[in-house]
């Protein structure tokens, strides 16, 4: 079993000193851990952001793929690969703007792999315009008299959309985050785990300092079901979705498994030839 | 060499009555080419079928026609041109009419009451089969050996009253219309033959090939190679996946290919636009990936089943950056089956996309097709370099260099799961570890080791095909299925005592200079023949320095309609004109 | 006022016998004469599949776009003169799969048009694949063993992503139809309207009959309060999306009448010279 | 003419150092050309900002420094070797050391502490940039007066803590190292300009052509464009709308244009691969809309935000199928202001995308420009063929033929709103009166009047510019940017001695080859200087069959770096040599 430093590389982080990034990429690692994880077995798909840079950081099979199209590259990498363990990282924007369609999709389809959004309500490689979960009213270099739009509300339109494990986690709050993940890992799903992640530079509404106010902790309340999706719903309302924890999950069983024909062997294992009896098979309907 | 045509309305089982022919004459012996005419609507709407039948290879459209089979009075005002003296054969129910000046035998027969007699309007095609079959002097035989295996399935009821209706219209123009028909097809040339599109050949050939995963977006005219793959997917093991989008379909495929497993993704002209950033990807991380682009009329929503040959420079350059492309180029069938496997080899060994450029008409079109051309079981399977776990240990180095710097620019690659093999694959500039970086050095290095790898493609493969005298007076050039029209005029213009090559590029990109070169320099005029607006082969001939202004003519056809050997024949013939006179 | 022939247009349709897209357009243009809509005013917006052609058929100004993307193009052209009065229509392939991205952001901005799907649960123009909302199991040359996706519930999630107005309607139910229509356009703001719009070539599951036997219409209700949110989505819940009627309403502030300095006067209306004040205060900035 | 470069980490306040000395010094009656070294990170990173200052117009970055200002010794480390005996300006607290060989006057001030003292770090740029002054020898009031302006609005404390800071750095040098610099320039020449980036000049060209609605995603190098808008649209009752991505941009811009309102998008590669199937949608549909494209380095995300001219056959050719674009490619912020507008004009009169080819440099870095040259009010605004109610009316047809055939191609349109005018604008092939129709005659005619309109650009533009003796015996050929470069080789090699003339593209597509032809019938050899690796000015020129094998000459770099006028010199003599060989 790998050790936390098995899963760190060498490289120093580009990100500017407080980014709630570091908070993700910790959390991500002791969860690896946590589930008994090994580098070689392991693959994470990044996003284009500063967020997306954490792939670079971690010891692992890692794939940076283009702005918003995570989602689809770890589908076509765990079907490829079903013994991988796989992870999507990205931004806000990457998740919810540019990927916004990719997301709801992956949803429905449910493959076995945890998505984990950093979530600092801005763009921030871009130096700092407004992102889909921005505040209405904030103000940025694309909005000087404040954004119009209304914030997405990704963790409603996850469990709407037929999302089977959904958490929100906060980078300041270490173990509860590494233990979300570690969660959504074990899930035989997709599991979405928004993480609030402050950007130090260009978002200084959502702080550090205001989520710890405003933020409340499902872990808490002993009465919150999280099977409950109805119970979900109205909570993620009621809190304007500013709530950690586990907001919900589901028995669930993974894409992969319900493909017709497809077997356990990896496909990138397989031996591709086709056989004769398979091959004359097929060519018979063009007889 | 017999044409038949069958039109109506979309929607009325046309297609169906032309598979029937064109495979019962295929296990006859003979060799078919089976193309439609319809527009983008479901039901409705003016459609045709043509078959033509031959003891000979047969790859291409032609005007006119022996047999019209007419649905609709509709079909006669537009199709009987095309019959300069054939046989017409009409549903009775319509009251045909011959349009004026027309000449043809006109033979009516109440198919439809034939159909309904014999249980339902929708055996009309049945009828109509058996009828054509007396037309051509075809025995009846094989077409009812044929119901049987195609209907055996549905119980003895619904062959024996398929089989009834077919031999009803058989033997009415036996018995009614006796000695109407002279035509007599050459005899048949047995052999072990198949009827295929481009479309199903190519999914094949990528099934062969070991393609284990399609993750793809409908659209016409790709969609078959999905569906096709759908179908066959179970039986290996495989997966096919419709995604929300091309953009999620191309990204799917890179992720695939980035895990080791050999994915491919099919579309036409707008899906393709939507995948120019994964393709780029794709060449930046060096990850191998199949990419079918089956072009139709552009731009836009252009006229989604027409043909054309027009998203050439999209497909060789039309992403941002410079990143390596690999674009192949199938003429038929037994070349759709061969870029389908070899692009996953081409895609592994030089780690960067393969892009098939296949077009409409060749890949709807039926056609004869050997079977031993399509051995799916003996296709070889080139993963390129891989490394290891054990290799790793033995080149014993700390960090794994995915991106080493080497001679040919192909550094050996560590599937995901592979102990010690742990790297970064990027969109971004990176060094050869695979970390970020902006050094000025490294990024000329990488630039330079990545488009350097295509260099290896022309070794791998002939870019180049060439069929006549290498010193021919006129060399016809032309990509796709067009190749099946100049070939035909090839033939044409020979019997007419000219000395006349056809040549078609196998490999668009990189373009195979050398070879292209070699092959065309002892010839004559050269005839670029092909299906867009722009002139894009003679485009890429430019871009590679090969476009010799004193000996390129150029032909052009962008209505949407495929060339047909005659337009070629008679754009060709001037050009032989003028190097007679200048010789002689 | 404009009358229900003059939204016509001479041209024959080229849908199938019997498709639901007929009783769509008809449903639109009886809404259009309602409203008192001008064809010369009107501008639809159309994607690509059996259904997108319906703009052909109204006589109004007409903009046939790329699959998927007739939100922003309606965005686009509501913003540059929002005197118009502005549909989109499309099929659930085109809002749901490749256009899902554009669907969600367009509810979050709320420009005030209606959005018509026209909901078939399959692709008719490309003969029969499984779409975003067909069921689970259904059979298609894509999935000759069944769908192994779970379905797209557009109601559920427009609710959830922001929406001020979701309806459903069925082709077959015409009066209800137009009505809704008529109250999308009413509604000053984004209204989408879901229709059940059968085909009858490619879906031989959720037919006409199966529809009328399922589904429940709100109307019918008296207790369905369609400005309660939750009540909505609980609704929603438990008739799996099966219902006709208002889904949910609340009010608005259409997205124009929110930008800075957006002026009344359509902008392909205004003198688009920068006067010499103007100007001289924008250059200030690089002297 | 005094090159001064400030270096330290991201973050650190180098932008804002750099920034007032190039305002100031513009302000003086100094030409500027600014420029910086920056990484794809918000903090941390080596960053540089050098500004030219001279009393002639400059426009290229050059690799020699006069004075240095370092605030860490890896400033020092990276770049103290360009000073050859310059001056080293280093804060003290680094303890700065000269690397072995460097030649240079070190000149050590406590920066930082000097800042703190005066109440805070941030205020370290203020102290640069008096210590700055005071080695250029320049006077200081200049520099006060605009701390006096530039903090006016945070009231009179901070402008005085700026202004003390300042002249503290000011007095120091002039006080301890007093005669350590030689440096002076030329007289001031005043006059009444503007320092300007290419972004800005653009964004300010479209506004001023009636550009009112801007939808975009952010993306370095173009961001700059949407949030430069975002400031302006309000005060003219446009919008800025901030997309959910790149398909939404292009497509929001289409239904713009088509409801009649001048509407741009801006992006970089990657977003510009995701639009390509938009503006096919617009070429097709006859739709004005103005694309640019800011080229940065790729394939895909490559390095963000570093120089690059690769994604010119994209820009030209990258979408499927076949519709018109039209490509123009500033040069500098005048030109790009001048694209700016003249964009929406071609893009009104032949309705069809226009699409700007800019690039990071031109893009980011900031030059003097003339206020004159960015006169807004003054820009002609031509909607091309618009019919209104009355027009339609009188015309008396009961159909409107949106897409009637004429001579030129080009058909009036009719905005949405006007009575009589309504009509369907389709991406599908269609007829004159824009129905959906597949009849091949109406294909061809509607592809070729499509393609006509751009006959009319070379008419309203001229694509060809040049600079220098019309026989010269060389010329230096370039686009964007690198112009910069070309011409200031071009002085450096005329003083040489040698008959050099510069070129640039204004237009890229359609090609203007005759105007080509005409510029180049008399000259000597052709050095085509681009920033790719695949030669792409060149291939554009093949392509219009104006490349010359025997007179054409490539000068290539893709290390993300921009071009300096002595790269340029050194691949030019050689040319030049042989010239004076071949015919001495
Ligand atoms: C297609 C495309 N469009 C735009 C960009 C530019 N871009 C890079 S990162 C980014 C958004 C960053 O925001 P987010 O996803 O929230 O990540 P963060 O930097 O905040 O972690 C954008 C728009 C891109 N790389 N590719
Ligand atoms: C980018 C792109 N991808 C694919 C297509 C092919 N295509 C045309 S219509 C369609 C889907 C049709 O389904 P839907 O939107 O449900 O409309 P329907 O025909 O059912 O009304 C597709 C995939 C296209 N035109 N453009
Ligand atoms: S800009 Fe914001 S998100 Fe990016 S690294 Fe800095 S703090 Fe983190
Ligand atoms: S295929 Fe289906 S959706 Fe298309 S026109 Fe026919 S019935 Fe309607
Ligand atoms: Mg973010
Ligand atoms: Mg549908």
């Amino acid at each position: 079993m790998a050790t936390l430093q098995e899963f760190k590389t060498a490289e120093k982080s580009w990100w500017c000193p407080g980014c709630g990034d570091f908070g993700v990429l910790a959390a991500m690692q002791k969860a690896l851990v946590a589930v008994g994880a090994e580098p070689s077995t392991t693959a994470i798909v990044a996003g284009i952001g500063c967020s997306g840079k954490l792939g670079n950081y971690i010891n692992s099979y890692n794939i940076h793929v283009t702005h918003g199209r995570t989602l689809p590259a770890a589908l076509g990498l765990k079907l490829g690969n079903r013994d991988l363990l796989v992870l999507a990282a990205g931004g806000d924007g990457d998740a919810y703007a540019i990927g916004m369609g990719h997301f709801m999709h992956a949803l429905r389809r449910n493959v076995n792999m945890t998505y984990i959004v950093m979530d600092n309500h801005v763009y921030g490689l871009t130096k700092g315009q407004t992102s889909p979960t921005s505040d209405s009213g904030f103000k940025t270099k694309t909005t000087p008299k404040g954004s119009i739009d209304r914030p997405v509300h990704p963790l409603m339109l996850a469990v709407s959309a037929g999302a089977t494990f959904v958490a929100q986690g906060f980078s300041s709050w270490q173990p509860q985050l590494a233990r979300l993940i570690q969660q959504g890992i074990e899930h035989p799903g997709f599991a979405l785990i928004n993480v609030i992640s402050p950007c130090v530079t260009y978002n200084k509404v959502n702080t550090y300092d205001w989520y710890k106010k405003t933020l409340t902790n499902l872990d808490d309340d002993p009465d919150y079901d999280s099977h409950n999706r109805p119970q979900a719903l109205a909570r993620l309302d009621i809190t304007d979705e500013l709530v950690t924890g586990i907001v919900y999950q589901e028995e669930s069983e993974p894409y992969e498994a319900q493909i017709p024909g497809f077997r356990d062997v990896p496909l990138a294992h397989q031996d591709w030839h086709v056989d004769d009896e398979t091959w004359n098979q097929i060519l018979a309907s063009f007889d | 060499m017999i044409a038949w045509k069958i039109g109506g309305e979309q929607g009325e089982g046309i297609d169906s009555t032309g598979d029937v022919l064109s495979t019962v004459a295929s296990r006859m012996g003979y060799f078919v080419y089976g193309y439609k005419l319809f527009s983008s609507r479901i039901k409705g709407g003016h459609t045709t079928y043509k078959v033509r039948i031959a003891n000979v290879p047969v790859h291409a459209a032609t005007e006119n026609t022996d047999i019209l089979v007419a649905l609709n009075q509709d079909t006669i005002n537009q199709h009987a041109r095309e019959l300069s003296g054939g046989l017409l054969l009409a549903d009775s129910v319509i009251k045909p009419t011959l349009p004026d000046g027309v000449k043809a035998t006109l033979i009516g027969l109440p198919l439809t009451e034939i159909a309904k007699a014999h249980g339902s309007v929708v055996m009309r095609n049945m009828v109509s089969v058996g009828a054509s079959a007396a037309l051509l002097n075809l025995p009846s035989q094989p077409f009812l050996d044929y119901v049987e295996s195609k209907f055996a399935r549905k119980g003895d009821a619904i062959v024996q009253a398929n089989q009834e209706a077919l031999m009803d219209g058989y033997e009415r123009v036996k018995r009614e219309f006796a000695g109407a028909s002279q035509l007599r097809l050459d005899s048949p040339v047995p052999g072990d033959r198949l009827v295929i599109t481009g479309n199903d050949a190519l999914a094949l050939g990528a099934l062969a090939g070991g393609c284990r995963l399609m993750c793809g977006y409908p659209i016409t005219p790709a969609t078959d190679i999905m569906e096709a793959l759908s179908k066959w997917m179970p039986l290996v093991g495989g997966a096919v996946v419709q995604m929300e989008d091309e953009l999620g379909s191309i990204t799917a495929c890179v992720g695939a290919g980035y895990a080791g497993v050999r994915a491919m993704t099919a579309t036409s002209g707008p899906g393709f636009s939507l995948m120019q950033e994964g393709i780029g990807l794709a060449s930046m991380a060096e990850i191998p990936v199949v990419i079918v682009d089956t072009q139709r009329s552009g731009p836009s929503t252009g006229m989604p089943t027409k043909q054309e040959q027009s998203d050439l420079m999209a497909i060789v350059n039309g992403g941002h950056g410079e990143g390596p492309r690999i674009v192949l180029a199938p003429s038929s069938p037994e070349e759709a089956f061969e870029d389908g496997w070899q692009a996953f080899n081409l895609a592994d060994t030089l780690q960067t996309p393969v892009l098939i450029a296949s077009d409409l008409s060749l890949a709807l079109w039926s056609q004869t097709v050997d079977r031993a051309q399509l051995n799916g079981p003996k296709v070889t399977i080139d993963r390129g370099p891989v490394l290891s776990a054990e290799q790793l240990v033995e080149l014993g180095q700390d960090t794994f260099y995915r991106y080493q710097i080497t001679a040919d620019g192909i550094s050996a690659r560590t599937l995901p799961g592979t102990k010690l093999g742990q790297h970064l694959a990027t969109g971004v500039e990176h060094q050869p570890s695979g970390k970020v970086s902006e050094d000025p050095g490294n990024r000329a290095k990488m630039m330079e080791k990545r488009l350097n790898k295509l260099k290896q493609v022309h070794r791998l493969r002939d870019g180049v095909k060439w069929e006549g005298p290498s010193d021919a007076d006129l060399v016809l050039l032309a990509i796709g299925s067009t190749v099946g029209a100049i070939r035909e005029a090839q033939a044409i213009l020979q019997h007419e005592g000219h000395r006349v090559a056809i040549s078609w590029l196998r490999t668009l990109s990189p373009f195979p200079v050398e070879q292209f070169r070699e092959r065309f320099q002892h010839c004559g005029q050269i005839l670029i023949v092909e299906q867009n607006a722009t002139g894009q082969v003679g485009l890429l001939m430019r871009a590679a320095g090969v476009y010799d202004d004193s000996r390129c003519h150029s032909l052009l056809k962008y209505d949407g309609v495929q060339f047909f050997p005659s337009e070629v024949v008679t754009a060709a013939r001037p050009l032989l004109q003028t190097f007679v006179e200048v010789s002689g």
